[in-house]
């Protein structure tokens, strides 16, 4: 449907401009460094979901334990500062490395299973970090955590925030052309093919294995540079925050709430369901009522727009078109007399 | 380490592997049966504990008689839960979604669990609680004996149930073909309620074995989940005999490497299992009997 | 032959979700003691039709008549209790279970010990493959055995109406004459049968009546051998060339 | 024969558990021929499919491509090396509209074509092209999991025949499939083998087969029990006896 | 930092900014400090406030975690303006909002952060409000048991801590001392925060028969621990617990087998100083029950902040904090749990006392000079 691909373009370019406008501005209409610092965190949840969206959104495989590659690249990024003395920004980038480069075996181990399986394997490999990290106390400093060096030590807080609100900006950024850029690509198309059924793919001659494992590297690099940024402005890490099954939860929601197939669904989801939580914590915060308001979020998104609100929105318009059919509007006769073979 | 460590830590891993094949047991009726991953069972195990331990704590009642009111309720809970939600996800996804929608229960499980009995660690405290017999040199908790067995009964009941009953023919067929099920006479919707209400039930049995002698607290399911769930890849999904197997033998295997290890290393043992898993059989050691054609 | 058709279908609309209609007005009736054929093109809407006839898919409007007893909107138990059974197109056994499980599985509503065994042994005559295969998973067989035991577990219950999508598909000719020989004698038997076969030259000489689908309307109906006989039907709707059977040579 | 080699399998052996699907199977196939393979059903001619393919690995045998010898190879390689093939039990992507669906096949050329558009306007041509030849480009914009049965068979048809193979091999394409449209299929067999393609066609329908192929193979018991023009093989007892039964 | 609330009108009241664990693990203890906070708010407003300004205390919840602290202690001083913050609970999160609170420039005094590396982060803000760190908790236990004549002195011990900055801590600062004096160590384990099982830990103390268990617990760790042990039918010669046997309902939880266990504490209700008798009377009118350690040190914290806050005379963001901290470094201040003075990164300069239960009463038994009750050892069976 041409027209629509069109339509779709327009409608992205207008979303692109307006988003970059109210993203790029809103340090400087922010009214004081709390809510800048709430913003990092919802920018920082975009960027996660996200590079989750990488896998989960093409080959839907759904990993519920994205959470490891960002503690991964968190933890890389710090321990190459505490222990090595690599400067913070060059750490950031190894960890980024060093985590592509480990996500290849674990991604050839998991990606061996489908559906549920490789749900509860990704389950698995945040608990077993998190076990690692907790336990391997003299190098991750255990439950004791680890403090993550200023890389602007100089700077005032909220000057450091804004900086680093436009440091997860750019990652946004990257993460989100990156996915466009898949999106619209025959691997992209291939990725969508074995979310729909692998072996058909493959026999149609999609190298199904290496398409996914590339779909993983990148996916769990992105997360694992949100990590590390995140390591970086934040400044204490923990094994069990940082490879909580919660925020790679948080990812899944996000990404599921704003439509996995959409370029900016993630995001999207980011925004609602970030600024929710700060506000189901705002108001249940004393009792445990954020937990449920959360959960409740999320079943209602699984239940009622599996698809996510863009494409629920967009399914609300298409009731206000003219509805097509799927059956043919010609007999058979009529047919033979078009059809020349 | 002398012998003797090594015999109490083997029983202890038996004891426990029992109340791991149970739970274990629960979720592979889910997913091998209608193709559910139910983040949620460890949740409504915690809840059936706090029930235990509430009913304890007012009225002074056993544990073990609360199953008499726990069980038949986690039923209908299950029942409700299959027919009100899961039975509204599209058949296509329903596995992909049954996780994210139980993990959603799961958290607002834990969530009310929070609000109610505060964020405390419980335990029941029995006259019986610091009770054991000797066996051979070695020393048995009479309330983790007691969990055991009754882990062992419920898991040969549901086995029974599901493989000799009629109804459990109904339950598998009904998820493995909607449509023709109902062709042939199959109340669906009945069924896969009552398959649920079923799993629901193990998880309150469970509860009041673990509510015996272990603390509870609202986030304690995740300390739970992680191992059931590789479990049940370890056994191969949808097999209940490879679901105890594996929960017996992982379960000693984590009592038994404590010592050398520590706890928190010995916990790593489900996750290594799992991944050795995948590498060498993916589809499970034990079940994994789903008809793959081209 | 009654004079009041066992099965009928009136003004029946129907569709999919919100999608548009599939069957617009469409009515068939088909009298005890015979085969109605459905032909039509792919998409035409004949599965449609079965899926409203057994309680599959609810109709937007018309009715669904049994034995003169109103049964629209009915859900399948129901309608099989009402006697009327369905044989689904495409693969529609049970992959993980025994093609025992399966077969046994077909008498679900049959109390009755003794007369499940005695059809579980006639179906096993019939189809060599279910007595061989008696243990294996259902989901593992080929295509074709997998149709086989499928038609088998519809034989297991003995209903007034059957509705057949398309039985013939993928099985070889041996299981299809089976299969065609089957539903001759059901209608023998007395019982009302509406065939959807794409087979339509084969089904077509088996049945009594025809109808042939199109837009989800019934275009033309009329005896099955005057349609096979039809030139133009048969060049758009059976392919081929008209066939010329010894009855329509008559007429 | 002065024709190439195609296909060919040597002692190609592949048994679930107690099931000899497939039995010691030699068979050639020749380029640019429309070969049938027949048989009664659990014969093994999918199984065949499946290991000729790469779907599963077979026990014993070799199977070669033009001279090549491709057992065991990933599915997708074998993809590659030229072979398209459709599936009994209907494969198509279910949550994709049929246009995606065909584009979906169309075989990236090169690594760098990877992060090419995939909606290139020639590529949609071709993709209406494939729908339009099969029937079914008045459906265009409808998810795949929405059409009927037939209507899937002839998608999965018009995806193979997008990724351009040499060779293509059918597994029941008539099955469900109306009468009217079959012949349009056939007619479309044999313009694509007259263009050069090979064919190996596995159907039920005798009508289409005698008519449709140069040569047929039978299986029986996962043995090719007969081969040779539909005639002969039609004459052959054997055959009767095991698969036409009359 | 912020600019401050109009520092000297009396009009305002002088709001203190806290963040505290109200939900998840460390939900109780946090309960306990909030307790000790208003208790002391009531105190000095019934006092007629601080400056002659009345205490408000803002409150807000963390969920024992750390990305909140940090949230919270950004919100309290960037946003809502406070002119003070108090500490939260647990180690792990003093850390993280000490430098939130550091970056800002405030002073930071807080309740619960006893663990060494506390102090070793280079905080220049930071007080501590207790006698002492962990490591010096049962500084007085040890001296006793090491001064014990060769014969009955404990030869081997056990020690089972939870892996806690804290509560590791004190186990780990006995063992240290017990090592060097020759005590040798049979069994020395580490269990994450919410381990439920303690039958295998157990087993191995119990085979190892060790003279002494020591555990570095919180509550129900200590609780499951002991069950478990009795449930082997271990009978050590001496139980030290943290934190846990302080807890009322501890006695209950394990059966009523208390007799003889040992634990530290920095508090004690029964405390002779001025201060102490009228926070607990206050204490348990308001409360119905005595204040027991969590209670005490946030008291302290609030008393510490307010002696800075008149002496130097002003409580407002920006340069006040400064002196205020100032103030702290070089001033000794008298408390509930007695007068404290800290070195340059903060650590209280005082020690614990070590309590046990003596007639099912928990009683202070080490140091002799303030001693209730006589140090029983070995301990009766359990
Ligand atoms: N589940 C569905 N959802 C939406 N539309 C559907 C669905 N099933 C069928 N349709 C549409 O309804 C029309 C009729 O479908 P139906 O299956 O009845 O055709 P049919 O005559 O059985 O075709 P075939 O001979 O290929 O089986 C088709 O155009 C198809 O696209
Ligand atoms: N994955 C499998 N596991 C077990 N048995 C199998 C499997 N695949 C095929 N078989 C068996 O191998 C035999 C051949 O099956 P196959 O599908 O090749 O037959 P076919 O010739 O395609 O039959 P049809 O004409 O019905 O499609 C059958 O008996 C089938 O039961
Ligand atoms: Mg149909
Ligand atoms: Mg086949």
């Amino acid at each position: 449907m041409p027209s629509a691909f069109s339509r779709h373009d327009v409608s992205r370019l207008g979303a692109l401009v307006v988003g970059a406008v109210a993203v790029l501005s809103f340090p400087l209409w922010s009214p004081n460094p709390y809510i800048l610092s709430a913003g990092i965190v919802v920018l920082s949840y975009a960027v996660l979901s996200t590079s989750w969206n990488f896998v989960g959104g093409f080959t839907g495989y759904m990993s519920l334990g994205h959470a490891a590659w960002f503690g991964l690249g968190a933890y890389g990024t710090g321990l190459l500062i505490v222990r090595a003395g690599v400067p913070s920004f060059l750490a950031l980038g190894l960890a980024g490395v060093i985590v592509a480069v480990l996500a290849v075996p674990i991604g050839i181990a998991a990606l061996r299973v489908r559906g549920a399986s490789f749900v509860i394997v990704s389950i698995a490999l945040v608990l077993v970090l998190l076990l690692v990290f907790q336990s391997w106390r003299d190098f991750t400093g255990g439950s004791d955590g680890l403090v993550v060096p200023r890389p602007f030590p100089d700077l005032l807080r909220p000057e450091h925030h804004a900086v680093f609100f436009y440091l997860f900006a750019a990652l946004l950024a990257v993460a989100l052309l990156a996915w466009w850029t898949i999106d619209r690509s025959r691997f992209g198309l291939g990725l969508k093919a074995i979310r729909e059924d692998e072996d058909k793919a493959q026999s149609l001659g999609v190298p199904t294995f290496a398409y996914k494992l590339v779909a993983f590297v990148v996916s769990a690099t992105f997360t694992a540079l949100g990590g590390g940024l995140y390591a970086l402005w934040f400044g204490d890490l923990d094994p069990i925050f940082q490879f909580s099954i919660l925020i790679g939860s948080y990812m899944v929601l996000m990404a599921l709430l704003g439509g996995v197939r959409h370029l900016f669904g993630p995001m999207l989801g980011a925004l609602v369901v970030g600024t929710a939580i700060e506000y189901f914590k705002v108001f249940y915060g004393e009792t445990q009522f954020h937990l449920v308001a959360t959960g409740l979020l999320l079943a209602v998104v699984v239940l009622f727009m599996p698809d996510g609100v863009i494409p629920a929105v967009q399914g609300l318009l298409a009731r206000f078109r003219p509805q097509q059919s799927s059956i043919r509007e010609v007999t058979a006769a009529e047919l033979r007399e078009q059809v020349k073979l | 380490m002398t012998g003797s460590l090594l015999f109490q830590s083997l029983l202890l891993g038996i004891l426990l592997g029992g109340l791991y094949a149970l739970l274990a047991a629960g979720l592979t009726l889910y997913f091998g049966v209608m193709r559910v991953v139910m983040i949620a069972h460890a949740a409504f195990l915690v809840l059936a504990a706090y029930l235990a331990w509430d009913v304890h704590q007012r009225f002074g009642i056993d544990p073990l008689l609360s199953l008499v009111v726990t069980v038949p309720l986690f039923f209908l809970a299950g029942v409700g839960f299959q027919r009100l939600l899961i039975a509204r996800l599209r058949p296509a996804t329903v596995t992909m979604m049954s996780v994210l929608l139980t993990f959603a229960v799961a958290l607002a499980i834990e969530g009310m669990l929070g609000f109610v009995y505060s964020g405390t660690q419980r335990r029941v405290q029995l006259s019986y609680s610091a009770a054991s017999i000797e066996v051979l040199g070695a020393q048995v908790a009479v309330v983790k004996l007691i969990a055991f067995g009754l882990a062992a009964l419920s898991l040969l009941a549901l086995y029974l149930l599901l493989t000799r009953s009629r109804f459990g023919q109904a339950l598998r067929a009904t998820i493995q073909h909607p449509q023709a099920a109902r062709l042939i006479g199959i109340d669906t919707d009945k069924v896969a309620g009552y398959g649920f209400g079923l799993g629901l039930a193990t998880a309150a049995v469970g509860g009041a074995a673990l509510s015996l002698d272990s603390t509870i607290y609202p986030s304690l399911h995740w300390h739970w989940i992680g191992p059931l769930m590789a479990i049940i890849v370890v056994g191969g999904l949808g097999s209940i005999p490879g679901a105890a197997i594996a929960a017996m033998v992982l379960g000693i295997g984590q009592s038994l490497l404590q010592l050398p290890l520590g706890t928190t290393w010995a916990q790593t043992v489900f996750y290594l299992a799992l991944f050795a898993t995948l590498l060498v059989r993916p589809q499970g050691f034990f079940g994994g009997r789903l008809a793959q054609r081209f | 032959m009654s004079d009041q058709p066992l099965l009928e279908l009136r003004d029946i609309e129907a569709g999919y979700g919100r999608a548009a209609l599939v069957l617009r007005g469409l009515s068939v009736s088909v009298p005890a003691g015979t085969v109605v054929c459905l032909v039509g093109p792919n998409g035409a809407g004949k599965s449609t039709v079965l899926k409203v006839a057994s309680g599959l898919l609810a109709p937007r409007s018309g009715a669904v008549r049994v034995a003169g007893q109103d049964v629209t909107g009915l859900s399948p138990q129901r309608m099989l209790a009402a006697g009327v059974a369905h044989v689904l197109q495409g693969h529609s056994v049970f992959p993980e279970m025994t093609v025992a499980e399966n077969v046994t599985l077909g008498a679900y509503t049959v109390a009755d010990k003794a007369r499940v065994a005695e059809r579980i042994a006639f179906v096993q005559d019939l189809f060599p493959v279910v007595r061989e295969r008696w243990r294996s998973l259902a989901g593992l067989l080929s295509g074709g055995q997998q149709k086989q035991v499928e038609f088998a577990r519809s034989l297991m219950v003995s209903p007034k109406v059957l509705l057949l999508d398309e039985p013939s598909m993928g099985l070889d000719p041996k299981a299809t004459a089976v299969v065609f020989e089957q539903v001759v004698a059901m209608r023998e038997a007395g019982l009302a049968i509406l065939l959807v076969e794409q087979n339509a030259r084969r089904a077509l000489e088996t049945a009594d009546l025809g109808c042939v689908l199109d837009l989800g309307r019934v275009h033309i109906s009329g005896p099955a051998p005057k349609l096979l006989a039809d030139p133009q039907l048969a060049e758009l709707y059976l392919g081929g060339r008209p066939t010329v059977t010894s009855e329509n040579r008559l007429s | 024969m002065n024709s190439t080699t195609n296909i060919a399998t040597t002692g190609l052996t592949k048994s679930f558990g107690g099931v000899r699907a497939v039995d010691h199977a030699t068979v050639e196939f020749q380029d640019g021929k429309i070969n049938a393979v027949i048989g009664p059903n659990g014969s093994g001619k999918t199984t065949f499919f499946n290991c000729v393919t790469g779907m599963i690995r077979p026990d014993s045998g070799t199977v070669s491509y033009r001279g090549r010898d491709v057992t065991g190879k990933a599915p997708h390689r074998i993809a590659a090396a030229g072979i398209g093939r459709s599936f009994q039990l209907c494969r198509i992507f279910p949550r994709m509209t049929v246009l995606e669906n065909v584009l979906a096949a169309a075989r990236p050329r090169g690594v760098a074509a990877l992060l090419g558009s995939a909606r290139g306007t020639a590529e949609i041509e071709r993709a209406r092209g494939w729908l339009r030849r099969v029937g079914i480009d008045h459906l265009e914009g409808v998810e795949a999991r929405d059409l009927s049965y037939g209507q899937q068979k002839l998608l999965e048809l018009a995806g193979v025949l997008m990724a351009e193979p040499e060779t293509i091999m059918l597994d029941e394409p008539a099955g469900g499939v109306n009468p009217a449209l079959i012949d349009r299929i056939a007619t479309l067999v044999r313009e694509l083998n007259a263009e050069g393609r090979t064919f190996i066609v596995v159907e039920h329908n005798m009508e289409l087969v005698m008519s449709l192929s140069d040569h047929v193979v039978v299986f029986d018991r996962g043995r090719p029990i007969a081969e040779g023009p539909p005639d002969t093989v039609r004459a052959d007892p054997a055959v009767l006896e095991a698969y036409l039964g009359v | 930092g912020g600019g401050g609330t109009g520092g000297g009108d009396t009009s305002e009241p002088i709001t203190v900014g806290i963040s505290l664990p109200l939900t998840g693990d460390f939900s109780e203890p946090g309960k306990g400090v909030q307790r000790g906070y208003e208790a002391w708010a009531a105190a000095v407003n019934a006092g007629g406030g601080l400056l002659g300004r009345q205490v408000e205390l803002r409150i807000l919840d963390d969920q024992s975690n750390a990305d909140r602290v940090v949230a919270d202690y950004e919100q309290l001083i960037a946003q809502d303006q406070v002119d003070l913050v108090f500490g939260p609970f647990s180690t792990r999160l003093v850390v993280p909002s000490a430098r939130v609170a550091q970056e800002y420039g405030m002073l930071f005094v807080e309740p619960a952060g006893a663990a060494a590396q506390v102090f070793e982060q280079g905080f220049d803000n930071l007080f501590y409000a207790a006698p002492a760190v962990a490591d010096d908790h049962y500084n007085h236990l040890a001296e006793t048991i090491i001064a014990m004549p060769e014969g009955e002195r404990p030869r081997t011990a056990a020690y089972a801590a939870m892996d806690d900055p804290f509560a590791q801590g004190t186990a780990y600062g006995l063992k240290a001392k017990l090592e060097a004096a020759g005590i040798q160590t049979v069994v020395d384990e580490v269990y994450p925060p919410n381990t439920t099982d303690f039958s295998s830990i157990a087993a191995q103390i119990a085979d190892s028969r060790a003279d002494i268990v020591v555990g570095g617990t919180q509550y129900q760790d200590a609780v499951n621990l002991i069950v478990a042990l009795q449930q082997l039918a271990y009978q050590p010669k001496l139980a030290a617990f943290t934190t846990a046997p302080t807890n009322p309902e501890f006695s209950a939880a394990i059966g009523g087998a208390t007799e003889g266990i040992v634990s530290p504490t920095g508090y004690t209700p029964e405390a002779p100083y001025p201060s102490n008798v009228d926070f607990v009377q206050r204490y348990t009118a308001q409360f119905g029950s005595p204040p027991t350690e969590d209670e005490a040190n946030a008291y302290t914290t609030g008393q510490v902040v307010a002696a800075a806050v008149q002496a130097v005379g002003c409580a407002e963001q920006g340069d006040c904090q400064q002196r205020l901290i100032d103030w702290l470094r070089t001033n000794t201040v008298e408390t509930v749990v007695g007068p404290l003075n800290w070195d340059a990164q903060g650590r209280p300069q005082s020690a614990h006392l070590i309590q046990q239960y003596v007639d099912g009463q928990i009683r202070i038994v080490l140091p002799k000079d303030t001693a209730e009750a006589e140090f029983t050892y070995p301990k009766a069976t359990w």
